[in-house]
């Protein structure tokens, strides 16, 4: 699994957030979070279940509207609308896995890039040449794409078909292909064997530098976590407990106590994991 | 949700890999969808043509028929098949491009307008009006979901009908009006039969709504109206404006439904609200369903069905013979009843309707037959 | 104000009915996630039923019992026979084939009792009680009354009070995991559609009397506007359906006392429009679900 | 082994979805009060197999047998009612359903009413989210909250056998670790079976005694969970690490 | 196949057979009643056929059900005209289904016999030369109507309340016409999808209205009788022909038929239940022969009605029948038989009947009173008509002029 190539871009957005809270009735899902994701930085994100890890990326997809704080993309206020994020160069991955069941699997990868198709409705309407080139070209970038994935044998089926893994990269070459320069993983690796989560992680890894991509990561595996991250944050009940590099994200006992669980027991991914990628 | 449910068109198993396959059509046509379509069209009109020549009047008027339904069905199986909208006010719709050709027609006869440009120009009329509503309601439908949806397009289908009544000094409440349309162009002789003219002209207006229409299906447009339909949210993070893209699907299938309405017009030379209840909105549905949504040969089987349904149900029964009193009780009924069992047997024995059918059979003669 | 004050009271009668109907949808919908198209259908030819056993033995109540009886059986029929072997993946094609079961009814009650109105007697009498001048209710609205709040109240109960109830409601949602969790999913729908078809005969004795009378097609346009009532007041809700009945029938009174009958279905297309723009799921919908 | 030792016995099981199967002649033997970790790769028919056992998929060849008598006309709802909880892939929340509700449902069948409110209330003890949020409707929850919605609601049902069908997805480390503790805890004090298909391979296998490994939809090999952990070799063989 | 040179024989007619063609309702809400209409028809026919048939040739009549769908009107006459190549279409019945068929009937010059609906729109010669109405037309009975009304109800407020359609509206002109503009006190309109009307009593009520007229469906002729019970409104009830057949009325009402004492109401055909009419006992012999186990009423004998009339233009049309030939004869006019008023038929009026006659309940017991009133559809005076009705020929089967 190689990222998509094609010229070095700038290293990616910078994302800065402010002071973000957000409530859902009674519940407090986000309380005055701060965060910054620098130009070609991978960030992970890292908190118990329920902590406002998808929260949080809704409120940077526009999805959920913040009741507090605010958002800058490339030091420029962002009021985030979902389907605007394509075109400012912000993609996501959802939980699970969310690809259009109608829609065979090439044809999700290309509804990810549909902004940046260029032909308009009209050109549709009349077949014109111009949407013909379009679809051609979205047509081979996400051939390449699902290439690169290794599943173009795929291109074809309808994602019920799926096996999971396959269905997860796909949601994945789904979201680059719209070439974003800001991604939002929202636990890619969930459900993923050993061998596509190293896949995985080498992908994350060389985003930054060949795709000019930043990377926001939410996931539960801490070994991939720490592998790719370059910082750090934790969220519990809705705050940020700790932010820093990896080796001092996993040092701070606060951390342990609320997330990683007693480090003494065996039955914890976390170490044993650690030993077999050494 | 709590289940995810799986098309049930789709593979039964992940594919091999298989090598491309080489494209099956000259080069030019493989690129170009317009040129594609437009031969496909062509070719199409001229076996039509060919048949019009062939059929008896009535038949070429069951022909334009299917044609003017032809072009409802289409706009609705886009809106529903692959926008996943559902319409129950299609009839209306239909009713607002009829009644919108039937003013511009009477009203250029008025004024002694007559020639070759009335009947584009009044039927490109009705499309533009059915248009305008169809964005009215698009609106609302795109903050609407499911039954919600359901009702209000049902509240439309109720509605329009009755407009007609309460403003009856235009529309001439229940009675309707009578559309002045012109006979066939002389130049196509004297007796030349009008059912024949009347094909043609539905027949043209039906195949350039699926040229249209299957150019949209094939573009980036056809790709997202799906796309809204399996999943909005991934749909807006992918880009795609969810509402406006709902209420595109809806004036386009409006336009189509607005152009189907107009042809009747044309056809029945009248119009009257009766013609457009609630039932026909409902047969509408019916027909794309059993035709096979999702696709536009679908809408064609259901724009055939439409016509030829009552028609054998009608003709199958007339080959009981019954005594004269229970022949009462059943005229009528007993083709109704054949009919909605016909439905019932259809929807379950082949849930994706007559395409869906068709193509169960097409993919297993091609397993049965894998040495090509 | 007399003339208002007496359409208020006509247009609450008019609703109380629509409300018992809408009751039904509502039962259903929640029971098996569909819009039964055919409910009208149904629920007329259980009155028939009820019409035929009032004709041979004198007796309205007895005639009532049948229709409810019917109408539990002909759900019962209808579920088994038909809907259980219709493909659930797309709620188009269960709507399709309600709308077939509804040719196929309206046909075959065509041909049994004649596609005549036949009288449609009432067990209280349905002359308005009038204070001064203007007539309020009847006794019979009052009887109307009772019926649709002892549904209500045990819809309410079932819903919210028993286990059934949320079986009932778990089957509809997700039948795969209800059989998991030992569910009778197939029954469930069964009783779903039973006590719906019985509610909707319920209804359609009631409101059968205040309209032109016995035929196949009685509850076609019942069926459109307690539609419209339980839309108004959200498909799941049952005090939705009761509110969103009363309304409908208020605004149908109000319409046609002062603007005139043929601008009632605009006027309901307007109070539609009005509520779901505001409210997308209804007046007494429940939160909206997450999105991500 | 005697044979009454035996919960789940799998003979010969062909299933799958359509034309091809999936299941491809697979025996299986699980002993009463084990844990059996089923791995494999994606795709290699784990969740087909639990769907089989619990009668969602019906299998085109072979045989169950579970708790000594065959399992082919029995139907699905009865099987939790013989002590068979399949806690689905995807969690299987109703999301329009409470947290409350959901949890009910898992007793519902129970005679012994008492008890299943003493295990609901033990339920909101172990997962603690779950207790906070009783009246949220299901999908309103966290993808975490919901996995311990569905595993909750199985153990509400007490069941012998559990199939758990990738229960770590989308849990915090520190939520995995309490579960398998857990199933290890119902293993000892009450004699729990569980048939446990894992992606998180160290952690299935830190509380399986048992395991099997499926690839293609065949049992390529089952041995003991020790073995596995412990034999580089085999790990090699049949996990690729 | 070269449809430029026209047929030569006629469409529909062989030696020994006639095939004529109708739409009705035969199913759907409106099919009520009228659904009686073609099969007594046709039991007419039957028996004509059995007896010989008209100048040796059997009458074949195809009537289609159109469940009063404008829509399925246009395909049904269309089948009939195109396909079975009908020589006629006789009765088509109901306003807005058979005014869409006008156009194409015309065009293809199909004689559009005797429609069965009071609508003026059928009186249309220049426009529509092969179209003839049966029924009295709306607006001849409201004159007839407000005649009565004048007469006996001197004095008192007068009220209407009538279908929203061609219906009500022209039946109000009538009334209008002879009471003048002013006098009508309160003006209702109902429509047939909205099936509360006591909006519309309510309001007559409050207007103290002492007379009702009514232009109503025979359903909503009930449900505004049985409306105004429930709200102690109890006018005078005077009802145009469509709404005031007994029989079906009683029908509906059930128990509720004793609302129905006193109503006045207009028809222009004999009462089914007289049996003392020649015409009825005549009609009700061949149907009790060739109409199987329907009930014999008002529907049966309207049906027989028509025809008879069709027969009697058939013979008039002579052996040779064409189309041109049929229609000069009707032109002609003279026809009389059950009908008590007159038909009008000539040249420059193709109208039906021109009048009726009064009925009144009584004990329960739907009875003709006064003399038959006739008049037109614009402003000319109400007349008795005196001449007498002929009785039927020994075998009711017109003689051959
Ligand atoms: N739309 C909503 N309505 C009500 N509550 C919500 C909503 N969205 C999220 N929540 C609640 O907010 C909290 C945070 O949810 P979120 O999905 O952000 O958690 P998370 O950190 O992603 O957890 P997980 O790791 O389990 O996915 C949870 O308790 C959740 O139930
Ligand atoms: N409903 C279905 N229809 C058709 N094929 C299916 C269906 N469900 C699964 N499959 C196919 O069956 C095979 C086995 O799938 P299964 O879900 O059992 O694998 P798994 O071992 O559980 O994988 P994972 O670890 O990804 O969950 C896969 O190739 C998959 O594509
Ligand atoms: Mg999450
Ligand atoms: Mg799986």
């Amino acid at each position: 699994m190689r990222p998509p190539s094609g010229q070095t871009h700038a290293a990616g957005h910078s994302l800065f957030l402010r002071g973000i809270g957000v409530r859902f009735g009674g519940l407090t899902a986000l309380d005055d979070v701060s965060l910054e994701v620098a130009p070609g930085q991978v960030v992970g994100v890292i908190g118990p279940n329920g902590a406002g890890k998808t929260t949080l990326f809704n409120v940077v997809c526009g999805l959920v509207r913040p009741t507090s704080g605010a958002l800058e993309l490339n030091g420029e206020r962002l009021t985030p609308a979902p389907h605007r994020l394509a075109g400012l160069g912000i993609a996501r991955t959802l939980q699970g896995v969310g690809l259009f069941r109608g829609l065979t699997v090439l044809e999700n990868v290309m509804a990810g890039a549909t902004c940046t198709a260029r032909a308009g409705f009209f050109s549709g309407l009349l077949g014109l040449p111009r949407s013909d080139r379009d679809e051609r070209r979205l047509r081979e970038e996400a051939l390449a794409l699902l290439d690169r994935f290794d599943v173009a044998a795929y291109a074809k089926a309808l994602p019920g078909t799926l096996p999971y893994a396959v269905g997860k990269r796909v949601a994945l070459a789904r979201a680059l292909a719209g070439r974003p320069r800001l991604l939002l993983l929202d636990e890619p690796a969930g459900g993923l064997g050993a061998q596509d989560i190293e896949e995985l992680a080498a992908l994350i890894t060389t985003l930054p530098a060949e795709a000019g991509c930043s990377v926001m990561l939410v996931e539960h595996h801490m070994d991939l976590v720490m592998q790719v991250c370059d910082r750090i944050a934790v969220l519990d009940f809705g705050r940020l407990i700790a932010t820093g590099t990896p080796q001092e994200v996993r040092d701070d006992p606060a951390v342990a106590e609320a997330y990683l669980g007693a480090e003494a027991d065996a039955a914890t991914p976390t170490t044993s994991r650690q030993e077999a990628s050494a | 949700m709590s289940e995810q449910t799986i098309n049930s068109t789709a593979h039964a198993t992940a594919p091999a890999p298989a090598p491309r396959r080489a494209p099956a059509l000259p080069g030019f046509l493989n690129r170009s969808t317009l040129l594609r379509h437009l031969l496909l069209t062509v070719l199409a009109g001229v076996v039509l043509f060919l048949l019009t020549q062939q059929l008896d009047p009535f038949r070429n008027f069951q022909l334009a028929t299917v044609a003017a339904y032809l072009c409802a069905t289409a706009g609705l199986t886009l809106l529903v098949g692959m926008n996943g909208q559902l319409s129950l006010g299609h009839g209306a719709l239909m009713a607002v491009g009829a009644y919108t050709v039937a003013l511009t027609q009477n009203a250029l006869a008025d004024r002694g307008i007559t020639g070759n440009q009335v009947l584009p120009l009044s039927l490109a009329l009705g499309v533009l009006v059915t248009m305008a509503a169809g964005a009215v309601i698009g609106l609302a439908a795109a903050r609407l979901r499911g039954p919600y949806l359901a009702g209000v397009t049902l509240a439309v289908a109720i509605a329009v009908p009755a407009a007609t009544v309460t403003f009856d000094e235009v529309f001439n409440s229940e009675q309707g009006l009578s559309v002045a349309v012109e006979p066939p162009p002389l130049s196509l002789g004297l007796y030349f039969p009008n059912e024949r003219w009347q094909a043609w002209v539905a027949l043209c207006g039906a195949l350039l709504t699926m040229l249209l229409l299957a150019n949209l299906v094939r573009s980036r447009v056809g790709r997202n109206l799906r796309a809204v339909r399996d999943d909005e949210v991934a749909a807006r993070l992918s880009g795609i404006h969810v509402a406006r893209t709902q209420v595109l699907a809806f004036v386009v299938s409006a336009a189509s439904a607005g152009l189907g309405g107009g042809l009747t017009a044309l056809l029945a030379q009248s119009v009257s609200p009766g013609a457009f209840s609630l039932t026909l909105s409902l047969f509408l549905l019916m027909a794309v369903v059993i035709g096979g949504l999702g696709s536009l040969s679908g809408a064609v089987w259901g724009a055939i069905l439409l016509v030829a349904l009552p028609d054998l149900t009608h003709d199958s029964t007339l080959l009981v013979s019954l005594s004269p009193a229970a022949a009462q009780r059943l005229e009528g009924n007993l083709p109704l009843a054949v009919f909605g069992l016909t439905l019932i047997v259809v929807m379950i024995a082949a849930p994706g309707g007559v395409q869906g059918l068709l193509r169960r059979i097409g993919a297993r003669a091609r397993r049965r037959a894998p040495a090509r | 104000m007399d003339r208002f004050v007496f359409l208020t009271f006509d247009g609450l009668s008019k609703g109380a009915v629509l409300a018992a109907f809408a009751l039904a949808l509502v039962l259903i919908w929640r029971a098996a996630r569909i819009v039964n198209f055919a409910q009208g259908a149904m629920a007329v030819a259980a009155a028939y039923a009820g019409y035929s056993v009032t004709t041979a033995t004198g007796s309205y109540w007895l005639g009532f019992a049948a229709a409810l009886l019917g109408g539990l059986l002909i759900g019962v029929v209808v579920e088994r026979a038909v809907m259980r072997f219709v493909d659930h993946a797309s709620p188009l094609s269960e709507v399709i084939v309600a709308l077939g079961l509804v040719l196929v009814l309206q046909a075959v009650l065509g041909m049994v009792y004649g596609n005549e109105f036949l009288p449609a007697g009432t067990p209280f009498s349905r002359t308005a009680l009038s204070v001064g001048d203007v007539p309020l209710l009847s006794r019979y609205d009052l009887f109307v009354f009772g019926a649709v709040l002892l549904v209500l109240v045990g819809l309410a109960l079932l819903f919210t009070r028993t286990s059934v109830g949320l079986r009932m409601r778990a089957s509809a949602f997700a039948p795969e995991v209800s059989r998991l969790l030992g569910v009778n999913v197939g029954g469930m729908l069964t009783l779903g559609w039973a006590l719906a078809s019985a509610v909707g005969a319920l209804a359609a004795l009631l409101v059968i009397p205040t309209e032109l009378g016995l035929h196949p097609h009685a509850m076609d346009l019942v069926f459109v506007s307690a539609f419209t009532a339980a839309v108004v007041g959200g498909l799941d809700s049952p005090p939705g359906a009761v509110v969103g009945g009363l309304t409908v029938g208020l605004i149908l009174s109000y319409v046609s006392g002062y603007l005139g009958s043929d601008v009632t279905p605009m006027a309901v297309l307007v109070l539609l429009l009005a509520v779901l723009l505001v409210r997308p799921g209804g007046l007494f919908s429940s939160t909206v679900a997450r999105q991500a | 082994m005697t044979a009454d030792d035996v919960i789940l016995q799998v003979n010969g099981l062909t299933a799958g979805y359509g034309a091809a199967p999936v299941l491809q002649e697979v025996d299986l033997t699980v002993r009463a009060g084990t844990i059996a970790a089923v791995l494999g790769a994606n795709g290699a028919g784990k969740t087909t197999l639990l769907r089989t056992l619990s009668g969602l998929v019906k299998p085109s060849g072979g045989e169950v047998v579970y708790g000594g008598r065959p399992l082919r006309d029995v139907p699905v709802e009865q099987l939790v009612r013989r002590g068979m909880a399949h806690v689905p892939e995807g969690r299987g929340v109703v999301a329009e359903l409470t947290v409350d509700e959901n949890l009910r449902l898992g007793g519902l069948w129970r005679r012994d009413r008492a008890d299943a409110a003493k295990a609901l209330t033990e339920v909101y003890e172990l997962f603690e989210p779950l207790a906070q949020r009783r009246r949220s409707a299901g999908h309103q929850l966290s993808g975490g909250e919901r996995q311990m919605l569905a595993l909750g609601r199985a153990l509400v049902a007490r069941p012998k056998l559990l199939l758990l069908d990738e229960p770590s997805l989308g849990l915090a480390p520190r939520v995995i670790a309490q579960i398998m503790a857990l199933l290890r805890q119902l293993r000892d004090t009450t004699g729990l079976t569980v048939l446990l298909v894992e992606q998180n391979v160290r952690s299935a296998l830190s509380v399986a005694d048992e395991a099997v490994v499926m690839s293609l939809g065949r049992i390529v090999t089952a041995t003991s969970a020790d073995r596995l952990r412990d034999d580089e070799e085999l790990r090699h063989a049949y996990l690729g690490f | 196949e070269d449809a430029n040179t026209p047929p030569a024989e006629v469409p529909g007619v062989t030696a020994s057979e006639i095939v004529i063609g109708s739409h009705m309702p035969l199913t759907g809400p409106a099919a009520a009643g009228y659904s009686e209409i073609a099969p007594a028809s046709k039991a007419y026919f039957d028996y004509v056929n059995a007896n010989g048939g008209v100048h040796g040739r059997k009458i074949t009549y195809k009537f289609m059900d159109d469940g009063y769908n404008p829509a399925n009107t246009q395909t049904v006459v269309r089948k009939l005209v195109l396909e079975d190549k009908v020589f006629a279409i006789l009765n088509g019945l109901g306003t807005p289904t058979h005014t869409g068929v006008l156009d194409f009937l015309k065009t293809n010059r199909v004689p559009d016999l005797f429609v069965a609906s009071g609508s003026r729109s059928w009186n249309q010669p220049d426009k529509y030369p092969g179209t003839f109405g049966f029924n009295t037309d709306y607006t001849v009975e409201g004159k007839i109507l407000a005649t009565h009304i004048k007469a006996t109800h001197a004095g008192k407020k007068v009220c209407f309340m009538g279908q929203d359609d061609d219906f009500g509206r022209d039946s109000l002109v009538g009334v209008e016409q002879v009471l003048g503009a002013g006098a009508v006190v309160a003006k209702e309109k109902y429509v047939t999808s909205n099936q509360n009307v006591a909006p519309q009593i309510g309001a007559l009520k409050a207007a103290g209205c002492e007379v009702v007229v009514l232009a109503t469906v025979p359903g909503f002729t009930a449900l505004s009788m049985g409306t105004a019970a429930r709200l102690g409104f109890k006018p005078a009830w005077v009802v145009s022909n469509v709404g005031s057949d007994y029989l079906t009325l009683s029908k509906v009402l059930g128990e509720g038929k004793v609302l129905l004492e006193g109503m006045v109401g207009i028809s222009n055909l004999p009462s089914p239940v007289d049996m003392s009419d020649p015409w009825t006992a005549a009609f009700k012999k061949i149907h009790d022969q060739y109409n199987g186990s329907a009930p014999f009423n008002g529907n049966t004998v309207y049906g027989m009605s028509v025809a008879y009339l069709f027969v009697q233009s058939l013979q008039a049309a002579g052996k040779d029948l064409t189309r041109e030939g049929l229609l000069a004869a009707i032109e002609k006019g003279g026809f009389k038989g059950p009908g008590l008023a007159p038909f009008r038929y000539s040249k420059d009026n193709h109208s039906g009947m021109g009048g009726g006659k009064l009925t009144k309940v009584t004990a329960g017991n739907q009875e003709f009173f006064g003399p038959v009133y006739e008049t037109d559809s614009a402003a000319g005076p109400v007349n008795e008509y005196k001449e007498e009705r002929p009785a039927p020929t020994a075998n009711t089967i017109p003689a051959a002029a």
